[in-house]
């Protein structure tokens, strides 16, 4: 397995994109979007800034399978810390209240 | 063909480990993963002994229910020390850095684990991370328990706990730092042949081990480190008087800490298999079973957390979700036994220490994974959940289980770490002794527990006091046992008889060198052409049910 | 029934046979596979034993038939344990309605009680046999844990919040009060005993010990002197802030277009925390009260503004009118009798 | 002497190939594993407080809204800016060290170092604002303890001064400790920079800089999270 190097185009894009986003994040910060969207589209652009440094920056996009393992499982276990501690918070009061 | 004939015995006057460079330099700063396990051993030892001590003050303690031995300060600073010495100091690095750090690189032929020096310096952190503890408890020591339980230990406790935080978060990054070590190692060191399932279920064990050290060593470091934060701001995230819910902690300190139980009872498991089937002989029944209930159990452990907090005011359906995981958890570790005990089947069973010490284990663990169930279980656990019975039930797993495996482990590559033999009829006897201490120890505590005496009590009422008797006493048999290996294997570093290369006779890869090893472990690079346990050529293999060849022998 | 040493504890409420009956199921189960394990074991190991130096068994492929035996019966089995615990730990936390209600404050190291009629007891707790009892408690520092195991239940005691636990006696006689959660120096002196009492006999009890003002009186006293009455009127009829009648146990609609149902924490946290669930059609003018009311006061202010009902047949407390016994939510035989 | 290496198979030929090692490769992908694996774990390690974050952030919306729109958020904004063309260059840094040419190798380390710096910089000043604001949480500063003002904030419709205090708290313990992930990351630039100019990499060996680029993009994307949360949630009810 030799290594890939990624061109400097793809860095200098990335670059940008990442600029772009950091700019569209604080634009919408002060739009008023309905139904509480605020939160995810903050949410929504970092996730995709993120993506993208993970994936050219990190060279995650042209490395072997066992890292796309590596990064998923973190994000597994995130998920697993966060679902778990909310499903106890979400669901606190329901029966007491629900007599 | 059986591989233990068809291998040449290196002669034993070579140059090995232990001998190759001398100094204390040469100790403190080597990168050799097995002169690192022995400094690990060396530490560990200290901090179980230190720990043994406060046990044996508790059990005094007890031995009457007036509570006239220690004063309760005293006294909740001894269980609490008890415990944080035990867990983060014995149990956790017991078998991993000490026998792991010693075998993993030549049971997959490496010459060494992939980063040295980070293995080094994992251990300077452990000792770094003691020496912090210590500290702590020499100035004055801690009372929290060692769950940290807030707001006691972020407000109202009034001894060493951001001392005794620190050392734990120090002592945190020396795990991590091994369980990264371990993997990359497994997954980039093998020798070749050596595929996943040729590979004995000691590094299985060892690889899932490492997979929870590493995903959830973190959490309980950014949690204590809170706790530290916290006591020093007088405010923070686990403060009622701010808004903040002191269960949460609660949910962050056991999303680790109970992983942290399969921590410490993994690698024991592997050493179980080991001993199971070299010492009767026969592969594992049911290899790749084992293998991935292994890996089944680290990823479920992180699943059931919240049963430590079914009394808490964590809400009913998120404990019926808990309950219902840690029934599941339960399906690996039984899947486990049952194949260590088909594995005897039509056997060859040798009555050596180490073969007495794995029996031992999987019928104390049995009774320990069987009362987990009542933990599990919701209406049972809200009446015995802080008693003693959970106490017993975490001694049989810890005790019964990771230090049973402990002990055989080291009895069993005693000649290969040290190149002597310990005197076999001593260790007979002493497993014996540990073996009826232990249960004299912690069943009358079950009885206890379900009469409803609390733990963490200096005092009790008397009528409990007939099983803190039996409990003292059963303790210093256990006590007892525990002092015959301590003597007999400094004995025989010097007086034992000379260990050959493979004095047990068995085909795994660490028997195909010196004992001890040479620094490079191997001559040369061994070509792995043979399934782990191999005794036997694969064309005898008994196929056992219906479905002749149905079995992958990978 | 008492036999030479005690294997389990008294058992002397209306869950603690079905707790029982579960560990008991466990337990044989436990013993079944412990002794199976060991038996097999023990049998193979003698009828195995190596008989010369260099035998080699026969090596044995794994069987996916067994594999799969003895993985699904022992879910089978786990489930039905998971099933039962669930049922009797629903019955366990699922708070009654029409209960005697008992205000329970934990602080290092002691219980704090007090009983709706008024009465006050210290690490003693009694109750009539027969009757529901629901503990609403809280803590003034760490966590506590109220446990009774005779009654084999436990509920932790957690500053900052109510929690409630409830049981049914069903056999008089002493029984031991442990705190069951760690707190510090003399956690093994929390301890005291529940004293379960027939029905007559309690009536007695609660008749010798009048002389404390009802939580609801009092109550009613600290809402006059605290100010309460300028803004939710001098009988909670409302005015600048909602009106307090009828509040309890209602699904109140709030500022933020969520709705809850005001238990007893909601209340609490609405008098130290006004800002949290600001009700519809009011300003978030309320000031704190932390740090101003001891858990006591909150719990004796909560217990006044239960006290209210709408109607006005069944008058809540008023100055000219101090009936205690009155004050409590539902009416019981025992009050009755009085 | 770059070329030499490149061109010749290494068996046993490259100075840094470790003794236990069988090859550059083997090597390599030891390092890049390892360093993944420890990102897992900071990833976790960060995951607590992001957990309590979220926590708290939906127990108590309206403080943590009042308490973000006090931070200043263009500070805040050019940071990020200043941590992503860090991040860029840092990557530049690998490519250059892959291709060898290491006189913009050296270069670019030292922007990234730099650039690092800068954005430890403009923390300090944005928390000399908290200090004078007197919005460090609790007793931490002794005698500057959390300000009891409460208009110190302004705080929207529902909010209370100890929820911002929480929001405070997680905020210098979120950015704290990825000040402190920083900081030691100018530490290990340090060190690749001292090494690159002795000449130390090659693209036969550039294990270290890969990573250390890593971690370095790893702390990157912490803050690229941080930066909304922290900042930015609940601007829009600022002005209502």
């Amino acid at each position: 397995m030799s290594e890939h190097i990624v061109s400097v185009r793809i860095y200098i894009t990335i670059f940008l994109v990442l600029l772009v986003g950091t700019a569209l994040t604080v634009w919408a910060a002060f739009v008023d979007f309905p139904y509480g969207l605020n939160t995810v589209i903050a949410m929504t652009i970092a996730v995709t800034k993120a993506t993208f440094v993970v994936l050219y920056f990190m060279h995650v996009r042209y490395s072997a399978r066992l890292i796309w393992v590596i990064v998923g499982s973190a994000l597994f276990w995130m998920a697993i810390l966060f679902a778990f501690t909310f499903s106890d918070y979400l669901t606190r009061g329901v029966l007491s209240t629900g007599s | 063909m059986r591989p233990i004939e068809s291998f040449e015995l290196p002669s034993p006057s070579k140059v090995n480990y232990l001998i190759a460079v001398y100094g204390l330099k040469s100790w403190l700063l080597t990168k050799d993963h097995k002169r690192i396990a022995l400094l690990y051993l060396g530490s560990i030892t200290f901090f179980f002994f230190v720990g043994g001590i406060y046990a044996l003050m508790i059990r005094l303690e007890l031995l009457t229910p007036q509570g006239d031995f220690l004063a309760s300060t005293t006294y909740n600073k001894v269980f609490t020390q008890h415990g944080i010495i035990m867990v983060f100091f014995f149990l956790i690095p017991s078998i991993p850095a000490t026998l792991g750090n010693f075998l993993i690189p030549m049971m997959i032929g490496a010459k060494d684990l992939a980063f040295p020096r980070i293995n080094l310096l994992s251990w300077y952190i452990y000792l770094l991370g003691g020496i912090v503890t210590i500290y702590a408890l020499l100035a004055g020591g801690v009372d929290t328990g060692w769950t940290f339980y807030t707001p006691f230990s972020t407000t109202f406790s009034n001894s060493y706990v951001v001392a005794t935080g620190l050392g734990i978060f120090i002592n945190g990054f020396s795990s991590i730092l091994t369980g990264l070590n371990f993997i990359v190692t497994i997954h980039t060191m093998r020798a070749p042949g050596m595929t996943w399932f040729r590979m004995p279920l000691f590094i299985w064990s060892h690889y899932a081990t490492s997979l929870i050290m590493i995903l959830g060593t973190p959490v309980i470091a950014i949690t204590v480190l809170l706790v530290a934060f916290e006591r020093v701001a007088g405010v923070g995230i686990f403060n009622p008087k701010l808004g903040g819910d002191p269960i949460l902690f609660q949910h962050m300190f056991w999303f680790y800490s109970h992983p942290a139980v399969y921590i410490m009872v993994l690698p024991g498991m592997g050493v179980i298999s080991e001993l199971i089937a070299n010492f009767s002989r026969k592969n594992i029944f049911g290899y790749s079973f084992v293998a991935f209930s292994s890996l089944a159990i680290a990823v479920f452990g992180f699943l059931v957390w919240g049963h430590h907090m079914f009394v808490t005011p964590q809400s009913v359906y998120a404990g019926m979700i808990f309950s219902f995981l840690s029934f599941a958890v339960a399906i690996p570790s039984a899947i486990k036994v049952f194949n260590w005990t088909a594995t005897l089947y039509k056997s060859s069973i040798s009555y050596d220490t180490p073969m007495l010490y794995a029996l031992g284990f999987i019928g104390l663990f049995t009774i320990g994974g069987m009362t987990g169930l009542f933990l599990a279980a919701l209406a049972v656990d809200v009446h015995v959940s802080d008693t003693y019975f959970v106490v017993a039930h975490f001694h049989y797993i810890m005790v019964g289980g990771t230090l049973m495996a402990y002990l055989g482990g080291l009895h069993y590559w005693w000649p290969k770490i040290t190149g002597r033999l310990y005197p076999e009829g001593w260790g007979r006897f002493s497993a014996l002794v540990i073996f009826v201490g232990f249960n004299l120890t912690f069943l009358p505590q079950f009885v206890a527990g379900y009469l409803g005496m609390p733990r963490r009590y200096h005092a009790y009422p008397p009528e409990f006091q007939v099983f803190n008797v039996l409990s003292t006493a059963g303790a210093s048999i256990l006590g007892f046992g525990m002092l015959i290996p301590a003597i007999y294997f400094v004995w025989s570093m010097r007086y034992g008889r000379h260990a050959e290369a493979n004095p047990w006779h068995l085909p795994g890869l660490e028997w195909r060198t010196q004992s001890p090893p040479p620094t490079e472990n191997f001559e040369t690079t061994p070509i792995v052409t043979w399934d782990a346990y191999e005794f036997a050529p694969p064309e005898e293999t008994e196929v056992v049910g219906t479905l002749r060849g149905e079995y992958d022998r990978a | 029934m008492q036999s030479w040493i005690p294997l389990i504890p008294d058992s002397a409420s209306s869950v603690s046979w079905k707790v029982d009956a579960l560990f008991f199921y466990l337990s044989g189960i436990t013993l079944f596979f412990t002794l199976l394990i060991s038996g097999t074991l023990i049998f193979f190991v003698i009828r195995y034993r190596r008989r010369t130096p260099y035998e080699i068994p026969r090596p044995v492929a794994g069987s996916h038939k067994l594999e799969t035996v003895w993985t699904v019966i022992p879910f089978i089995i786990a489930m039905t344990i998971f099933m039962w615990g669930v049922f009797v730990f629903f019955e366990q936390y699922k708070p009654p309605t029409n209960a005697i209600e008992v205000y329970v404050v934990g602080k290092q190291w002691m219980w704090k009680l007090q009983h709706a009629t008024g009465q006050r007891e210290i690490n003693e707790l009694h109750v009539p046999v027969g009757r529901k009892v629901k503990l609403i408690m809280t803590s003034e520092d760490v966590i506590h844990d109220f446990f009774v195991p005779a009654f084999r239940t436990k509920a932790d005691v957690v500053p900052g919040r109510y929690t409630t636990m409830w049981f049914e006696a069903t056999k008089a006689g002493q029984y031991h009060l442990f705190c069951a959660e760690y707190c510090g120096m003399n956690h093994s002196g929390m301890t005291g005993s529940v004293i379960v009492m027939e029905p007559r006999d309690f009536d007695n009890w609660l008749s010798g010990n009048t002389g404390n003002m009802t939580p609801a009186t009092a109550g009613q006293q600290l809402y006059q002197t605290l100010g309460c009455a300028s803004c939710h009127g001098a009988n909670g009829e409302g005015g600048r802030g909602p009106a307090l009648t009828g509040t309890f146990g209602s699904q109140v609609s709030l500022a933020n277009g969520g709705a809850v149902i005001a238990d007893e924490a909601y209340l609490r946290e609405s008098i130290i925390n006004p800002q949290a669930k600001i009700v519809t059609g009011f300003g978030p003018i309320m000031p704190t009260f932390q740090g101003q009311v001891s858990e006591d006061q909150l719990m004796q202010l909560v217990a006044y503004i239960k006290s209210l009902h709408v109607g006005g047949q069944q008058t809540p407390v008023t100055a000219a009118s101090p009936s205690p016994a009155r004050a409590v939510t539902a009416p019981s035989p025992t009050r009755n009798a009085r | 002497m770059i070329e030499s290496h490149a061109a010749t198979p290494e068996i046993h030929g490259h100075p840094a190939l470790q003794h236990h090692f069988e090859n550059m490769e083997q090597q390599r992908e030891a390092g890049t594993l390892g360093m993944w694996i420890f990102l897992v774990t900071e990833i976790m390690f960060f995951g607590g407080m992001f957990l309590a974050y979220t926590l708290y952030r939906t127990l108590y919306p309206e403080a943590f809204a009042s308490a973000s729109n006090h931070l200043d958020i263009t500070l805040g904004a050019v940071n990020t800016g200043v941590l992503i063309l860090s991040s860029f260059t840092m990557a530049m840094a690998v490519y250059f060290t892959q291709t060898g040419k290491s006189r913009p190798q050296v270069l670019c380390l030292i922007l990234t170092l730099i650039l690092g710096l800068t954005f430890l910089g403009i923390k300090a000043v944005e928390y000399h604002q908290k200090y004078t604001d007197r919005l460090i949480p609790g007793k931490l500063i002794p005698g500057a303890e959390f300000t009891t003002d409460p208009h110190a904030v302004h705080l929207l419709e529902g909010a209370t001064l100890k929820q911002v205090e929480m929001f405070y708290y997680i905020y210098f313990a979120m950015t704290g400790m990825h000040a402190l992930h920083m900081i030691i990351g100018a530490g290990l630039l340090l060190y690749l920079i001292i090494f690159s100019l002795k000449g130390r990499f090659d693209p036969e060996y550039h294990s270290p800089v890969e990573v250390i680029g890593l971690y370095w993009h790893f702390v990157d994307i912490v803050w690229i999270f941080l930066f909304p949360l922290l900042y930015l949630l609940g601007r829009h009810l600022e002005h209502h």
